[in-house]
C-alpha cells in the first residue's frame, strides 16, 4: 500500500492563504488505510484549517468529499459540481490522486495536503514501514523475501556493510539491520548460498522515468 | 621513488600504511606537511574519500599530489557519492597519472555527514567497486564497451572483525576476496585475541591475502568509551580505557601512543597478520611517535 | 455566557458512563458544588470519544475539555481510556497546529465514587480556563 | 402515521423538592414553543408505577414518537423509562434523558444558574432526541454446550453446577486425572473434609452425569466463532476433533515455583517447599527422620498471597498432627481474610505454633543439616534472634499456569502485568474475559482460597446458564453497524476492539468487509471513533448525536 503523511498545518494554511472557500478530497483507498487521507482525516483537516482561519480573523468555508480512488479519472469526474463552488481543492490523495485532479479540473488550484512517503506495510497500531521501493527489479527471491534495496540504508546487493551494530542499523538503531535479517532468514532456510553468490549492480532504469506499463488488452 | 605497494605486499616484510585526511578548503599546507612527513616512514599513505560524508578536498587530488611529493599513495573510493561512470572516469584519470592502488569501499551513509539531505548515489556496493576494477583491467567498461587502453591496480577492500554479528561480514569478505581483494585493511582492532580468531578463519580462506590489522589512536578514555558506544564494530576492552583513564593529567595522548605501539609491536611479534594501517584521526603529526613506541 | 463581564468559560466534560458520569451524579448526592458552566456529556466509555469531538467543541464555542474515563487497568472496555488518552494527545498536538493552546484539553480519570474529586477537577480546570482567558477561535455571538 | 417527529417531554419535580427552586410551569411554557414539541408533562414522581402508566398512557394516545426525560441520572432511571416506551409501543431506543438533578439542582446552589443550566440541558436533550434512531431487537440462536477447561476443583464444581442446571458441559484436563492441585494437598484445613474425600464425592457427581463428558490428557487447539457459537478443535492423544459450544470457562488454575533468586539459596534435604513438606505430609511412613524443629518462611516475596498464608498454616497444622515437631511461622504478613482463615491462625496457635513477623528478610544458613535463621522480629527492633531448626520450610510464587500464554492467543484474551488472565472489569465483572460468552473461575484469574474459588465457579456457571439456558439470545440487532459500501477493510477496528466482536465477511465474491458480531459487541464505541473511513455508526451513540449536545456552548451561560 501507498503510505502518506499529513503535511505540516503550517505549511497547508500558506498553500491556502489566499482562498475563502475550499473543498477538501479525501482518497478512499491507500490512504485511508494509513490514517492519512480518508474521511476522517478530511473533517480533521477541514476543522482544523476553519479553527486556524477564525484565529487569524477570517472565516474558510471548507467543503468535504471523499472519493473511492483519486487516481482514476472517472471518479474523480464526480467532483465536478463541488469543485465548481469553490476556489480551490486540497487533496489529501497520494501524489497519483493529487495529479489526476489537477489535470481533470485544469482551471482551478488543487493543493497536496500530504507526503507520499512510500510503499509499505502496517507494524503495529498506527505505525507503517516502508517495504518496497518499487525498483521495478525485483531482486528479493535472492534475500528471503526480505528487500535490501529499501530495508538497508544503502541498499546494497552483495551484504552488509561495516556499520551493522547488534543487528541493528548504524544510521537509525531503532531500524534493524536488512542484511542481519537476511542472512538469518536464509540461513533458518539453509540457502545461506544465495548470500555467498556474487550479484553484479541492479538496473537502476529498470523503470524509465515516467514509469509506465502496458497491458494488453483484457 | 616509493616501492611500489603490491611489491611491498608480497615482499614478506611487515607492512605500515597510514592515513591522510584531506581539508575542507583549499588550504593545503597541513596536509602537505603531513605528507612529507609520513611519505618516508610508511609503506603507503591512504587518502580517505569524503570521510564520515563530509565534504572535502578530494581524495584523487590529494593522491596526486602524494605521487609527486614522492610517495607511495594509495587511492580510496566510495560508492556514495558518484555513479559507475564517475567512478570509471576518476580511475581512468589515476591511473594515468600513475596512481596504482585502490581501496574500495561502501561509503559512510549519507546521514551521518554535513550535508545530511544529500542523494546516495551506492550505484554500486563494495563488491561490485571490486569487480568493476577487476573488468576495467580487462580492457573493458561496465557497460561492456572496450577500453582504448586498460588500467591496472593494486585493489584492496576493508573488513570489520569485530562486527556483530560477525557471519554475515565474513559472507561479504568471502565475497570481496573472490572479487579480487589483494589485500584487506581493518576496523581498529583493540582485542587481539578476538583478532587471531579472525585471522585463523581469514587463513583458512586464502593464505595469499594480506591483511593490515587497522590501529586507531586512542586520545584519551573517553574517546575509547565514545567509540564502543557509538561506532558500530569498534570495541575497545575495558582494560585499556582504564589505562587511559588512568594516565596523569595532560599525558592521555601520550598512553595512546604507548597502546597503538604496543598494539603493533604484538601483532608483528607474534605474526598475527601482514601487517597494520595506522589512523590517527586529524593527529597524523604523532604516527612518527607510534612507529617509535612499536620500535621502527 | 459573559453575564457579570467576568469571563466565564465554556467547559465541556466527556465522561464515561462506568466512571465519571456517575462521579459526577455523585457530588449531586454529596451537594458538592462545581461551577454551572461545565458541560456533562455522557459517553459510552472515553475510547467513543473522536479528535473530531474535541476539534468540532472548540468550533462551536468550547474554552476547555475534559475527557474524564475509568482508572487505569480498571476500564470497563479494557483500552478504553488508554486510548482517550493517547487521543487527547493527539487533539492538544492538532489544535496547537491551529494556534489554540493545547493545554485547554485534558484527559483524567476518575472512579464512579470519587464525586468530591469531579468537584474538584471541574474547579481546577474552570480555574485554568480562566487563566487562558477565552479560546480565540469562539465565535462571535 | 406520517414519519414527522412528535416530540414529547415528561419534567420531574422529584416530589415537588426541585420545584422550590425553579418554575416548572415556566420551564413548560418555554418548551412549548419550541418545533415539534407535541407535549409537555409535568410529574412530581415518575419512578413510580402509576406515573409511569400515566406517561405510557400520553406517550400512545398523543403518537409521541421521541421522548424527553428530564429527572434525576439516567444511571438510575433510563432503564425505567425505555420500559416504558417498549410498553407504549415506542422503541426504547427513542428516549433522551436531561440530568436536572443530580447534575444540576443538587449541585449548583445558585437558583438562577440552576435554573438556566437546567433549561439548557433540557434543550440539548430534545435536540439530542431528534437525531435519535430506533435499535430493534433480534434472537439468535445460541450452541447451549459449555467447554470448561481445567479439571481442578474448580472447572469440576463449575461443570457440575452446570449438570444440575441442565447445560451439558466438555471438561478438558491436560493431566491424566482430575482434581489438579487437590491430589497433591495433605489436608484442607480449616475444613474436617480430607482431600480424597472432596475429590472422591465430586467425581462421583461427575461419574453419575449424563451432562458431563470427561476429556482427560486433552488439550484445546483452536477456539474460532463468538459467543453462542465457539468451533473448538480439541487435541487427545494423537486423535483431533472440533466440538461447538456456546460459551468457555477457564479453570486452568496456577502453578507454584520456588524463587531461590528471591532466598539466595536453593532447596536440599533439609530446606522443603510446602509443595514438597505436603508430599512428606502425605506419606509420613516413608520420612527416615522425623523433624524435631520445623521453620516455615511465608511472604517474603511481599506478594501478600492467600495461597501462600493458608497453604503455611494448614501444614504447619499438619506437621503438629503428623510430627509432632515445634513450629514457628516466620512472616512478612499473613493475609487471613477468608472464611475460616482466622480460627485456623488461632488453631496454629493454640496448638503451640509460634509466629515471628520480620522486616527484613531472615537471614539463613545450613550447617550439618541444620538451618540456622537469623531474624529481627519487627516487636523487638535491633535485636537479632537466633532460630535454628532441622527442617526449613519456604513458600513458593504462585505463577500463572505453563499454557496460559498459549490459551490466551487461542482465545484471543487479555493477561494481566503478572500473566494470570484479566478480568473484564475487576470490580463490575469478576468472572468476565474481555470476551463475551469467556469466563474465568478460580486461581487462574485471582488469588483465592478453595470457598472463594468454588463459590467462582457457581457463580461463572451462572453466568454461563444466563447466557445459553434459553438456546437462544435476544440482541440489539445493529446498534453499531458498519456500513459495508464505506468499509476499507482497513482492520484498523478488528484491530482496536476490546471485545474482539468485530470480524470479516465476505460481501460477494471479492469484496471483503468488517462486520460487527451483535452479540460481542459491548457498545463502548472504540470501533467508531477509530474509523478512518468513518464508517462505522453507533446508533446510541452517534457523532451527530454527541456533537448535538454541543450546540449552544457559550450561547447560555
Amino acid at each position: 500500500m501507498i503510505v502518506a503523511e499529513r503535511k505540516p498545518l503550517e505549511a497547508i494554511k500558506q498553500m491556502i492563504a489566499e482562498y475563502k472557500k475550499i473543498l477538501v478530497v479525501g482518497c478512499g483507498t491507500c490512504v485511508t488505510v494509513c490514517w492519512a487521507g480518508g474521511e476522517k482525516e478530511v473533517a480533521v483537516l477541514s476543522s482544523q484549517l476553519r479553527l486556524a482561519s477564525r484565529k487569524d480573523g477570517n472565516e474558510l468555508v471548507t467543503s468535504e468529499a471523499t472519493i473511492e480512488r483519486q487516481c482514476e479519472r472517472e471518479l474523480v469526474e464526480g467532483l465536478k459540481d463541488e469543485v465548481k463552488r469553490v476556489e480551490a481543492v486540497l487533496s489529501l490523495g497520494c501524489g497519483a490522486g493529487v495529479q489526476t485532479i489537477a489535470e481533470i479540473f485544469q482551471e482551478i488550484p488543487v493543493y497536496p495536503a500530504l507526503n507520499t512517503k512510500f510503499v509499505g506495510m502496517p507494524q503495529g497500531e498506527g505505525v507503517w514501514v516502508e517495504t518496497c521501493a518499487a525498483c521495478g527489479d525485483c531482486f528479493l527471491d535472492k534475500t528471503g523475501g526480505i528487500c535490501p534495496i529499501v530495508r538497508c540504508a544503502k541498499g546494497l546487493l552483495n551484504g552488509p556493510c561495516g556499520g551493522t551494530n547488534n543487528g541493528k542499523c548504524e544510521v537509525d538503531p531503532e531500524k534493524d539491520c536488512a542484511w542481519t535479517l537476511i542472512y538469518q532468514r536464509l540461513k533458518a532456510q539453509g540457502r545461506l548460498d544465495l548470500m555467498r553468490k556474487y550479484y553484479p549492480r541492479r538496473n537502476f532504469q529498470a523503470v524509465t522515468r515516467p514509469g509506465k506499463i502496458e497491458a494488453l488488452q483484457a | 621513488m616509493a616501492r611500489p605497494f603490491k611489491e611491498t605486499l608480497n615482499s614478506g616484510k611487515f607492512v605500515v600504511t597510514s592515513e591522510v585526511g584531506p581539508p575542507k578548503g583549499t588550504d593545503l599546507e597541513k596536509m602537505i606537511h603531513h605528507i612529507d612527513l609520513l611519505k618516508d616512514k610508511v609503506d603507503a599513505l591512504n587518502v580517505t574519500d569524503n570521510q564520515s560524508s563530509v565534504m572535502r578536498f578530494p581524495s584523487l587530488g590529494t593522491v596526486l599530489l602524494i605521487k609527486e611529493h614522492g610517495g607511495e599513495p594509495i587511492l580510496q573510493m566510495t560508492c556514495r557519492d558518484r555513479n559507475c561512470l564517475a567512478l570509471q572516469a576518476d580511475l581512468l584519470l589515476a591511473y594515468t597519472r600513475g596512481i596504482r592502488n585502490v581501496l574500495c569501499l561502501t561509503g559512510d551513509s549519507i546521514t551521518v555527514g554535513d550535508h545530511k539531505d544529500a542523494k546516495a548515489v551506492f550505484d554500486l556496493d563494495s563488491v561490485q567497486l571490486l569487480h568493476m576494477v577487476r573488468t576495467m583491467e580487462s580492457g573493458k567498461d561496465l557497460g561492456g564497451n572496450d577500453l582504448q587502453g586498460a588500467v591496472e591496480f593494486c585493489v584492496g577492500a576493508t573488513v570489520t572483525p569485530e562486527a556483530n554479528p560477525i557471519e554475515p561480514q565474513l559472507i561479504k569478505f568471502e565475497k570481496k576476496v573472490e572479487a579480487g581483494a589483494e589485500f584487506f585493511q581493518t576496523q581498529a582492532v583493540y582485542d587481539l585475541d578476538n583478532f587471531k580468531k579472525f585471522m585463523e578463519y581469514a587463513r583458512g580462506l586464502d593464505k595469499n591475502i594480506k591483511i593490515l590489522a587497522g590501529i586507531v589512536l586512542l586520545a584519551g578514555a573517553k574517546m575509547a568509551r565514545h567509540m564502543n558506544e557509538n561506532v558500530p564494530g569498534i570495541f575497545v576492552p575495558q582494560d585499556l580505557i582504564d589505562e587511559l583513564a588512568g594516565a596523569e593529567k595532560g599525558k592521555a595522548l601520550q598512553k595512546g601512543i604507548e597502546i597503538a605501539g604496543r598494539l603493533i609491536r604484538q601483532i608483528k611479534e607474534e605474526a598475527i597478520c601482514d601487517g597494520v594501517h595506522i589512523m590517527a584521526i586529524g593527529r597524523e603529526e604523532v604516527v612518527p611517535d607510534i612507529l617509535e613506541a612499536a620500535g621502527f | 455566557m459573559n453575564t457579570e463581564g467576568a469571563f466565564l468559560p465554556d467547559i465541556v466534560a466527556f465522561c464515561c458512563a462506568h466512571s465519571a458520569y456517575p462521579a459526577a451524579d455523585s457530588a449531586g448526592y454529596l451537594r458538592i458544588p462545581y461551577p454551572e458552566n461545565i458541560r456533562v456529556i455522557r459517553v459510552p466509555c472515553a475510547g467513543r470519544v473522536d479528535v473530531l469531538h474535541i476539534l468540532k467543541a472548540f468550533e462551536k464555542g468550547a474554552d476547555g475539555i475534559l475527557v474524564l474515563g475509568c482508572h487505569e487497568e480498571a476500564c470497563r472496555h479494557i483500552s478504553g481510556n488508554i486510548r482517550a488518552k493517547s487521543r487527547v494527545q493527539k487533539a492538544n498536538t492538532l489544535l496547537e497546529e491551529s494556534g489554540i493552546d493545547g493545554e485547554r484539553v485534558e484527559m483524567l480519570t476518575l472512579a464512579q465514587n470519587q464525586g468530591p474529586k469531579f468537584a474538584q477537577i471541574a474547579s481546577e480546570m474552570n480555574e485554568r480556563i480562566k487563566g487562558l482567558g477565552p479560546s480565540p477561535v469562539k465565535p462571535r455571538v | 402515521m406520517d414519519n414527522s417527529l412528535r416530540l414529547g417531554v415528561f419534567l420531574c419535580d422529584c416530589g415537588n423538592t426541585m420545584s422550590k427552586t425553579i418554575d416548572f410551569s415556566a420551564i413548560k411554557a418555554k418548551l412549548e414553543r419550541l418545533d415539534d414539541i407535541e407535549y409537555v408533562a409535568i410529574s412530581h414522581d415518575l419512578c413510580l408505577i402509576k406515573a409511569q402508566e400515566a406517561m405510557q398512557k400520553d406517550i400512545r394516545d398523543r403518537g409521541i414518537n421521541r421522548v424527553v426525560v428530564a429527572a434525576c441520572s439516567p444511571e438510575l432511571h433510563e432503564h425505567t423509562f425505555m420500559n416504558v416506551l417498549q410498553r407504549a409501543g415506542v422503541n426504547p431506543h427513542l428516549l433522551s434523558m436531561a440530568n436536572i438533578r443530580e447534575q444540576c439542582f443538587w449541585t449548583h446552589p445558585h437558583k438562577e444558574k440552576a435554573a438556566e443550566k437546567a433549561m439548557v440541558q433540557i434543550v440539548l436533550a430534545i435536540n439530542r432526541a431528534r437525531l435519535l434512531e430506533p435499535v430493534e431487537k433480534a434472537e439468535i440462536p445460541v450452541n447451549q454446550d459449555v467447554l470448561i477447561v481445567g479439571g481442578g476443583i474448580v472447572g469440576t464444581e463449575a461443570a457440575i453446577e452446570l449438570s444440575h442446571l441442565n447445560l451439558k458441559t466438555t471438561l478438558i484436563e491436560k493431566e491424566a486425572a482430575l482434581g489438579g492441585k487437590l491430589n497433591l494437598f495433605a489436608s484442607l484445613y480449616p475444613l474436617q473434609i480430607t482431600p480424597e474425600e472432596v475429590l472422591a464425592s465430586k467425581l462421583k457427581q461427575v461419574t453419575e452425569s449424563p451432562n458431563i463428558d470427561v476429556l482427560t490428557s486433552a488439550e484445546l487447539i483452536d477456539v474460532r466463532g463468538q459467543a453462542g457459537n465457539f468451533v473448538a478443535r480439541i487435541k487427545r492423544g494423537d486423535e483431533e476433533f472440533v466440538r461447538n459450544f456456546g460459551a468457555v470457562i477457564l479453570a486452568t488454575g496456577y502453578d507454584a515455583q520456588f524463587a531461590s533468586q528471591l532466598y539466595g539459596f536453593e532447596t536440599s534435604t533439609s530446606i522443603v517447599t510446602l509443595s514438597q513438606l505436603e508430599e512428606m505430609l502425605k506419606s509420613p511412613a516413608e520420612i527416615k527422620k522425623i523433624p524435631r524443629n520445623v521453620g516455615f518462611i511465608t511472604d517474603v516475596s511481599d506478594e501478600h498471597s492467600r495461597i501462600s498464608t493458608l497453604s503455611a498454616l494448614r501444614n504447619a497444622l499438619g506437621v503438629k498432627e503428623k510430627f509432632g515437631s515445634e513450629v514457628c511461622i516466620l512472616c512478612k504478613n499473613l493475609k487471613v481474610d477468608g472464611a475460616g482463615l482466622e480460627k485456623l491462625y488461632h488453631d496454629c496457635r493454640n496448638r503451640g505454633v509460634i509466629f515471628l513477623k520480620f522486616d527484613k528478610p531472615p537471614k539463613i544458613s545450613e550447617e550439618d543439616g541444620e538451618i540456622h535463621i537469623q531474624v529481627e522480629d519487627v516487636l523487638m527492633p535491633g535485636e537479632q534472634m537466633a532460630l535454628s531448626c532441622d527442617l526449613l520450610v519456604v513458600e513458593e510464587m504462585v505463577i500463572p499456569p505453563s499454557d496460559s500464554e498459549t490459551l490466551r492467543s487461542i482465545l484471543d484474551i487479555g493477561l494481566d502485568p503478572q500473566g494470570f488472565y484479566q478480568d473484564n472489569n475487576i470490580h463490575l465483572y469478576p468472572t468476565f474475559s474481555n470476551r463475551e460468552g469467556i469466563f474465568f473461575a478460580g486461581n487462574c484469574h485471582a488469588d483465592l482460597d478453595l470457598i472463594r474459588a468454588l463459590t467462582e465457579a457457581s457463580n461463572v456457571a451462572l453466568s454461563a446458564y444466563r447466557l445459553l439456558a434459553q438456546g437462544r439470545v435476544t440482541i440489539e440487532a445493529e446498534n453499531v453497524m458498519i456500513d459495508p459500501s464505506k468499509c476499507r477493510f482497513c482492520l484498523t477496528c478488528i484491530r482496536a476492539c476490546p471485545h474482539n466482536a468485530i470480524r470479516e465477511v465476505q460481501v460477494d465474491h471479492e469484496k471483503r468487509v468488517a462486520q460487527i458480531v451483535d452479540l460481542a459487541c459491548q457498545g463502548c464505541g472504540i470501533c467508531t471513533a477509530v474509523c478512518p473511513a468513518k464508517a462505522i455508526r453507533f446508533k446510541d451513540w452517534s457523532d451527530d448525536q454527541i456533537l448535538a449536545e454541543l450546540e449552544l456552548v457559550g450561547a447560555y451561560l
